[in-house]
């Protein structure tokens, strides 16, 4: 299905979940927080919540900030 | 020594929580990761900073959640920067607490990015609601004493006056309005941002301030971990001084010798 | 700690001189002597200031060297206060020397008891005789940076400009200068006079200066002893801070975190 | 003369008035109504604010519509003091306009008397409103910058910041906040509040500031003419020299003589 | 107008010579001959220092003497720059008066050409001698008050404490000195060196100055002439000022407005 | 009628118009601005304008401001 | 023999010595520096130095001073 | 004679006098300030004081300065 992830169209397979999407993605669940269409998805709803068609979706971690 | 075991007993509340340095420190901006960790050690803080950034495989380093969780007795402070309103803001905390599992949260909503000040009207409605979902809300703000109040009132933890725009290094350019908040404020008052030099944080502390937030002083200095102990030992000192009570100026002179003239002899 | 180490490796250098601490201390103005003791020990001088005067049976408890004495580590240097001009200025010199046999002496000639402002001209003639008698001179001057080459050139140990008026608190007055007087300097550059606040002290020796001379801030401080800790810790921020390399200011701001627009979706 | 020509051409256009001096005066604190109209005459001002009081029959010669009605080319902007809230503000501004018949007033809410401060939250809420209703809307805000382009961009005929806290005379404190406002409004800015001396109001003119707003000084002077004609030369000073283009600052000295050694003998 | 009615009875005493306005004029530094002389002009000022350089008839266009000899109510006042130690500028000092035939002399000595910061050993010995030969010594000096007033016992007609090093644009660095001197002195006070900006010739009238010399801020313009006329502008206002008598400063906002609450109704 | 002017009871006679209660009080009405119960009344309005029992009034001067 | 010391006249016995002043003002040596018509004395001279009529003597203690 | 002449060297003519000199250089006599050997000389002396081998004459002028 297509998503848009971070900004940039993704095509996502596996069983269409948030899960499925991280791991496609390669990132490390526990320094990643994720919103999906402006809403945030705690972690522990991620391997149970399928994604749809036009999500938009974006996966953030902790950079140096002031 | 004397003055560590002052600073020992010399705690500061926030919200519920307890700190034992009065220095807050900033992540960005820093050479390296090992850097930025040597610096937050040699500043002995228990508070930092973090931002959040779009995951990009490519640049994995960059990722501070391993690195900070390896910190002993330092505790995790999201920012919203990127924020440009208050629903942004809103949305930033949110995932913040996501990752970091901390009450804390940096308010910081800065719409112009030639000069990156708060926005006062922006800040105040995201205060609000943060505080409703329970967050400890430090809003990063104009040197604005009403403002500052109104947010005390409406349940901040803190606030976060600047001293001067972020990365400039023009110091406590708003002291006399940072004098008037900390006169009037029941909740800690935290100068953030424009700090260039340990002598400013000093004066910050002198002033009656309760803690300093420090970032580019530390990291765009030659050497950043001995900054940061700079700032360290800074801090302290501005503390002390303010507990050991200032003397006041005077217009004249006044001698510290005795100024008897036994020097002069009759035959000069 | 970082720090405490770095101190212990920077040593100050007065003519043949080493001393572990860039805090002098007078001894002028305390409650009592007890208080002026406890002040010294928790500064961490080496070298602390006297002055003095006619003997008085009736006060045989003003008499300080005994006390002073007893305190390890701590060097005397004697001042001139008293002096009108330059003749009485050696001879207060002398006698300093007979009673402490300090090589030290700090030179002050102020005829003005209002303002207790130095004296160019004696001291530079004071100076002269001095340096050829074999004392380590350290002159208190105005922020003057031509009269303190000309004290460098004739042998002075060490320059001690004043940053305001003895006793008004005034700090920095002068910074201008003294940068000056510190750019051309190849001896010790020490402030000496008008210091408030350990935020002032920071400062100086951010700026480059080698020492400070404190008294009233520290005796008229509601905790004399907890401000001689505040002003040691500043001290030892600012040098820290020297040699760890200040940022630059800037007249824009420069962000400290990403500024990346995740935050707005397209569904706002 | 050269000043007084250049100032003749310097119009002030605030929305769609024009003024001819760049000094506002306010009407309070005066020993006498004669003693303010002559302070006004002598500053050359066209534009002073009044405020609103309950009529009271026992103090008819409070009352200054009359006085000021009488004086030619000088418009009256009410102001909104008293008013704690958006809602009260927005009431003044009405009641000065039913007098007045003028489009200016000045928006001032200050709910704490202890620092009359302005609280930012009611006053943009109130601008909002004002500018509906066809005001020339004048805010006294704080010196902060994000507040000023979001009351600009609600269509406010200029905006006022405080240079300190109204009759502290402390000057332009926030000129660091006042310098990015200038750079980045479209509107007039006027400082406000906290001038004490014509030296203040010249320094704000060269910073870029289209006029200055004045009352304590003036009125609390102990010749409040000679102080309204110094204040008028200290603006033009500082709005010619504005104009004229300050030369940069230096960190070494640069010479304005020329330093030909042929004073220098051979026989020397 | 008001100012320049007062202006004109203000006259200021040098010696025995009276001049009408406060503002010294350098003319180093122009572009033109003629940008010099129109910036005189626009200043108003009845005093201009000049300076001796050998004869080059290559450059016959930087003679001076016939130009300014064209105008009227212009004095001139050949300084010594160049001299290195008294015995030169006693030297420049006959020399200049050979070709002004005026009685004013700016004295300065300075050795470095680094800070050209004046030397007060060789000023002081120059002084002595100068004012044995007749001439009205204006001394160019650290502000070091207690040199001022040697000079002033002396027999120099003015002391010219210097705001910051020449050229810097640093302004009244030297403040706190320069309030000192003027409390003291029975001579004019005039600062010289260092003044930027108009604000800062204002703020050292309102301090009391009897004077300011301005070179480098006026010649280094934009526009010169205009400048000329901003200084002009900045020294009479801060004149004024100064006579005027400034209102006090205080810690606590002081309203100018009423602050009745009739804006509350009972239905609020 | 039972008033309240300026935050003082007043007991207005006369036609109860607004222009009497200014005529009792001795205002000069070209330099007062007033408010009934927190609404400005414009002067053209005064002579016509009748209060009621209760109304709260204010009626305001100008004075020396900042 | 008649003395000044620091300022007031002062009868000196004993030998004349500056021991003897020293002794007889109870001055304890080891705290004091001393000044003999304006020329400092070396402790080491003090028990052989002798004073003389109307000698202008001054005997100084350290004390606090900045 | 030879001269030095504002550092340089220079070969005088004429009567020698100083007069000469300032003709030879075309200085403006009314504009210009002179030293012979760190001496100032005077200008009503200019015609009547001659010149000596090697001295070292300085000519100055008025110039921009602050």
């Amino acid at each position: 299905m297509k998503l848009t992830v971070n900004g940039t169209a993704h095509e996502l397979g596996g069983d269409g979940t948030i899960d499925a999407l991280l791991d496609e993605l390669g990132a490390t669940k526990a320094h990643t927080a994720l919103m999906v269409n402006g809403n945030v998805v705690p972690s522990e709803q991620w391997a149970t919540t399928p994604l749809n068609e036009n999500d938009e979706v974006e996966m953030l971690v902790f950079v140096g900030g002031g | 020594m004397n003055e560590v075991y002052t600073m020992n007993e010399d705690v500061l509340k926030i919200g519920d929580q307890k700190l034992g340095s009065r220095l807050f420190l900033g992540t960005g901006k820093f050479s390296s990761t090992q850097a930025m960790i040597d610096a937050v050690k040699a500043s002995g803080t228990e508070l930092v900073t973090v931002a959040l950034r779009r995951f990009n495989r490519a640049q994995a380093e960059d990722d501070l959640y391993g690195p900070l969780s390896q910190l002993k007795n330092v505790r995790l402070m999201p920012n919203t920067s990127g924020a440009m309103n208050a629903k942004e803001a809103i949305r930033a905390a949110l995932l913040g607490r996501e990752l970091s599992k901390s009450p804390f949260v940096k308010l910081e909503i800065h719409p112009n990015p030639h000069h990156l000040l708060p926005d006062p009207i922006e800040t105040y409605e995201a205060a609000i609601e943060l505080v409703k979902q329970g967050f400890l809300v430090l809003p990063y703000i104009p040197a604005d004493p009403v403002l500052a109040k109104r947010l005390e009132d409406v349940g901040c933890a803190a606030v976060m006056p600047l001293g001067a725009a972020i990365g400039t290094g023009k110091g406590l350019s708003t002291a006399e309005m940072i004098k008037i908040i900390v006169r009037d404020a029941n909740i800690p008052v935290v100068v953030d941002a424009g700090l260039r030099a340990p002598s400013e944080a000093a004066c910050a502390m002198e002033m009656g301030c309760d803690a300093v937030l420090v970032n580019s002083a530390i990291a765009a200095a030659d050497n950043p971990s001995a900054m940061g102990a700079a700032f360290k030992a800074g801090v302290e000192a501005g503390r002390m001084a303010y507990q050991a009570g200032l003397m006041p100026t005077s217009e004249v002179a006044v001698a510290s010798s005795p100024l008897t003239s036994f020097l002069a002899t009759q035959t000069d």
